[in-house]
């Protein structure tokens, strides 16, 4: 057992903190103007489209995790970018055959498209909660066990709770043309979100636990009250549980165990609940000024509810976990 | 034990609701409306309660008020809130300014100030947060000098509700910067000519608080309120004046989150789930309680008594179900509550995120577990 | 409204509080030796046998608030006392007509027989959690919505969690001599069982809340740290939810109100959920002690949960004010 | 990142296996017995770990151990725990006195004590918590005075397992009561022949701990262990090999208290209820999630990192789910679980009981929470 972060995966955690660092206010821009493009998704194209994607489909031996470590700081510093997003689009892929190099170089920038569009009714496939649509050059739908990358035949964008991950519903042609099986390529996608649910996570627990090193009140550092103190510490549990519970999750599907898909669906549940739970804690500990949009708890507030909607609510996910536990036990 | 009312309250609650009904004809359901929107009717119904003389419903018939009860009270901001009627747009003056120069005032004072209140000429907002005094609200530094006739005040404040429609301020400063820090506090009934005032945007996008900014204020000595140096004990009967009229119809809010949430589920088919019907049920019961809390509350008070510190526990209750009403009706929501263009989804979103200040506006969480420690069990002070 | 207490009810209290007061250690001689008949019993039944009893079956026009305040005081006190079951199923009995003086006046002791025992195909009919059945002169037994006083056809023991309340499962012939209409009697009896579990919190409360004050660590009394005084305020709030829920309850099914039903529901739930937080709590604030036999906490725990089973599990009537809540607004 | 075992650790965890399964053959499911029964499987278990040489697995192999390394230990306890085995009578003196000393110790003193650890012959417990110490361990009373050859050394101690069959004890006392708190603490090897030993009887009609009254103790000099004055730093060293050998298979019971609830809900036929699934799920995300921060913990030490204060997000997880889960299933038991003599209801009500010390032993839930905000977030002391 070597369950440790290895050497490499450090590199590549600290090489895309360099790059997405100090955007921060890029999610924060995304409030008052359109999003558009930043300078770094160009860089995490070009350096890291590789991360995470199988040989079977034209990767060079990456695992996973190498992925999830890098879309954690992207979800930790809140980068409003196409990368991970397009990471996604790639795993969901992940059944085979090769994936052209112009994806995996990022030249074409795909989209994910999982969840149903309620209510749906006209022809063709409909999906909603789409990120970046209209900056996405095509998109991996999922239907059933099968995806395939298709252009869409229509896009609407939506108003995003986070407008810094634009949502869209999509509309496609019924028949996707070249599809293939989805394998374990919805798992490895969901990960994918999880992982950002994580940074996010982390990312609120930091800058609340600044304001409460620093922040006085009644003569000392409100931290210094348990009251405050002990609901981070509660963040920093809930968290960790679902980073561990991600990081496996992502090594159980790397390596086809029985018990991959429930910790997919434990990942999500448990990162979904730590983000949305510490981004609260994050508000409340910033008292006032967290409830101000001139503050940036809000801002990891947003991102987490979105990242926990998509790719199936934290909610589904986690009775999902009871299911299949109570089904391998009845 | 009698949770009716009266024969008498019976006939004054009929009188309120045709009152309300007629009043209300014309008036939009708040929830859909822009907050500027929301605004120009708290305008009109501030009017509207000022022609119909209940501005000063509960105020002693020789100030001008009817000199009915707190529960009378009571009734008319239930019925109202039921009917979803705006926020009358000078709470501050009926429910603060007034109350307080009745209390603490002097003839002049009371001469000067309250007649305004009752005719809707005069609105009011209260300066007592700063931005670095927070739940240690008695450690401001907002401070007034000593001048020939009265007083000059430099200084900031925060989280001001009404600020820009205001003329007038309830502002505390620090008069005695060597004195303990109770003692250093005088209570001023401040002119509002020389506050700047900035709109602060809440997360859910409404402005509905404000910072003042304080340059040379004058405030002539005959409108101190209670004396010089008497300004932390005036202020405590503005804020539990603040505890009274806020506990009134919150538990509306409580109520009606909890029935907002049960019609999301319903029109999405959830209703049926037991996991939803065992956390509906949970709500509902903390829901009830906020409301048998708040009428047994006001009945206290009718009886002569005085609302104690349990009240904190009716804050806390309702803060944490119409926290976790709204944000389970935005999860179990199309698309997670995330597209805000969906139907309603963004008056769901928007009041999630208002309901979040719950647990710091009005004396904080923390706070009133403080003070149920303190004061009900009573334990040591841990700040 | 006068939802206040009257000076009747705070005398009540009193009277109770002087009898009962100082019986704590009778809830703990039951650990070691059987259950028997405490002193306090005599005087409850002479001195307030008549409380909450609707003038329709033979009372004298006291109200079920009344009877609520005395087994109020009971729990707090954990009194092991028959008085409440008694009182309880004279309730059951409450849809009329007039019931013998003798059992009002407690000379014929009743016990409740509500709860139906799982897995019985006997003939008759079985009731489980059966309060101190061996001592109760006959049983106030419902079937649907008849109720009826009978005679045990058999008695077994069981072994009950809080000995001081001793539990049994209960055989009666198949019909009920004499049945009458249960009409709101069920939702009367488990008022008075919610308003013990209110006492039980309370005593909780009080006890951990000595301990706080008194028992030092790291130089203060450890109720000076939030981690400890805040468990205890959301026990102080829990606590008052389900006395405001239990008092309103009485009052709503005394006047026949049309929540009555939702609220005698949400009175239980809520009672049983405050008074096993706040014996939990209780056990905390104790730290190491607090898991001793040697300690209190642990005999509100064990009445707690003894209470929070019977009538009906509080996790049931919970989710009952759900459904009905639901079916109001559907 | 591979959580699988290598080739080597797979072969090791076969020959522990097959070890185990042959030597737990005659032992009884330890769930459904007494606590008298449960001590005696307990020593005899210990006597088959001596026996087969597994004592001192992580034991360097100069002080007769194996030379394994922490993996290895995880390894057996797991396999141990999955198979439900007894707790080890002398688990004190294998995982904390015997570490404790090949650390501290002078080879005398290793020479001393350490062989008849692993042969079995001689008992260990703590001797640490004080009625009047608690979470705060450092205020210990318990007081040596020098005489001539070593100390004699009056107290008392609580919460002290298996006090009644140890013959020695690992004794810390103030040697120093003018030093600062820390500092006037030492650390002892001492004989229970003037202990006197009274068993504490917990909530769920269990001996597992002991109080410990010390009436005229004479230690030698040379069995004070790492040095006069230095006693809190050895103890430091045994609260780490603590909640290592705690953290190795707490997993364990983790997932086995929601097993245990899943199958009380199967038989029950309640499993199929949605607020049931909800609940287990959560419960299971948490399970799951100590299983898997435990094996990364392991991991971190045996690739030289020692492992940080995230362990207390471990044991606070960990103390939740099996409180949780425990509590749970009692409450949809039959009866609402309260009748003991239902069909496995008294144990799933001693467990629950059981569980209730879990936030209060080995680091209270406050304690941990204050690690988390102190030393993983940088936050000011709270205590």
């Amino acid at each position: 057992m070597h369950a440790t972060f290895t050497e490499e995966q450090r590199e590549v955690e600290q090489a895309v903190r360099d790059i997405a660092g100090g955007e921060n206010g890029a999610a924060r821009a995304a409030l008052d103007a359109p999003w558009s493009p930043p300078a770094m998704d160009a860089e995490l194209f070009g350096g890291f489209g590789v991360l995470g994607v199988p040989e079977s489909i034209g990767g060079v031996g990456s695992d996973l995790v190498d992925l999830l470590v890098a879309v954690e700081v992207l979800g930790e510093t809140l980068a409003p970018s196409r990368f991970p997003w397009h990471a996604a689009a790639v795993q969901l892929l992940s059944g085979g055959p090769v994936v052209d190099d112009a994806i995996l170089g990022g030249e074409v920038v795909l989209a994910p498209a999982v969840d149903a569009r309620p209510g749906w009714t006209g022809t063709g496939i409909a999906r909603s909660l789409v990120p970046y649509a209209a900056h996405a050059d095509a998109f991996a739908v999922v239907d059933g066990d099968r995806v395939w990358s298709a252009s869409a035949v229509a896009v609407r964008e939506r108003e995003s709770f986070d407008p810094s991950v634009p949502l869209a519903d999509v509309e496609f042609a019924e028949a996707g043309a070249d599809p293939r099986p989805l394998a374990r390529g919805l798992e490895r996608a969901t990960l994918v979100v999880a992982a950002q649910l994580c940074g996010v996570a982390q990312g609120a627990i930091d800058l609340a636990a600044g304001q409460a090193r620093t922040r006085q009140q009644f003569g000392k550092a409100i931290g210094s009250f348990q009251g405050v103190a002990f609901q981070l510490a509660e963040a920093v549990t809930a968290r960790k549980a679902a980073w561990d519970l991600t990081i496996y999750a992502a090594w159980a599907v790397e390596n086809d165990r029985d018990d991959a898909t429930s910790h997919v669906h434990a990942a999500k549940a448990a990162a979904g609940k730590a983000a949305v739970f510490a981004a609260e804690r994050c508000i409340q500990v910033h008292g006032g000024m967290g409830i101000t949009m001139a503050a940036d708890p809000h801002l990891y507030l947003r991102r987490a509810f979105v990242l926990d909607a998509m790719l199936g609510r934290g909610s589904v996910h986690r009775r999902e976990v009871g299911r299949l536990r109570v089904a391998a036990r009845a | 034990m009698d949770f009716d009312d009266s024969p008498d309250d019976k006939a004054f609650r009929r009188e309120v609701g045709a009152w309300l009904d007629t009043a209300l004809a014309d008036v939009p359901d708040q929830e859909e409306l822009a907050h500027s929107e929301r605004e120009h009717w708290s305008r009109v119904w501030q009017e509207r309660l000022c022609e119909g003389s209940w501005a000063g419903l509960s105020w002693p018939v020789e100030h001008g008020g009817r000199g009915m009860d707190a529960l009378a009270q009571a009734i008319f901001n239930e019925e109202a809130a039921v009917r979803g009627a705006p926020y009358p747009l000078n709470g501050v003056g009926m429910m603060l300014a007034g109350p307080t120069i009745i209390a603490h005032g002097d003839d002049a004072q009371k001469a000067r100030y309250l007649p305004g209140i009752l005719q809707g000429s005069t609105y009011w907002c209260q300066g007592f947060s700063e931005p670095g005094s927070g739940s240690d609200l008695a450690s401001l530094r907002t401070a007034a000098v000593k001048v020939d006739g009265g007083w000059v005040i430099n200084g900031s404040k925060i989280w001001t509700s009404n600020a820009h429609n205001a003329s007038m301020c309830l502002l505390l400063a620090r008069t005695d910067a060597t004195a303990d820090k109770h003692a250093g506090i005088s209570y001023f009934l401040a002119p509002m000519d020389r506050f700047t005032v900035r709109p602060l945007v809440m997360i859910n996008g409404d402005t509905e608080f404000n910072e003042m900014f304080l340059d040379d204020v004058f405030v002539p000595d005959e409108d101190v309120l209670g004396g010089v140096g008497n300004g932390w004990k005036v202020a405590l009967t503005t804020l539990a004046f603040e505890r009274g009229s806020m506990a009134l119809n919150l538990w509306v809010w409580a109520r009606q989150a909890v029935d907002r949430l049960i019609d999301i589920a319903v029109e999405r088919g959830m209703a049926d789930d037991e996991a939803f019907l065992d956390a509906v049920g949970a709500l509902d019961c903390d829901a009830e309680a906020v409301r048998i809390g708040s009428m047994r509350m006001v009945a206290e008070s009718r009886s002569g008594g005085v609302p104690g510190p349990e009240t904190s526990a009716l804050k806390s209750l309702w803060a944490g179900v119409v926290q976790n009403a709204n944000r389970l009706a935005v999860q179990i929501d199309d698309g997670g509550g995330v597209l805000l263009d969906g139907d309603g989804a963004g008056p769901r979103m928007r009041r999630y995120l208002r309901a979040r200040a719950h647990t710091i506006e009005g004396g904080s969480e923390e706070v009133q577990k403080s003070i149920l420690a303190e004061r009900v069990l009573g334990l040591p002070r841990s700040r």
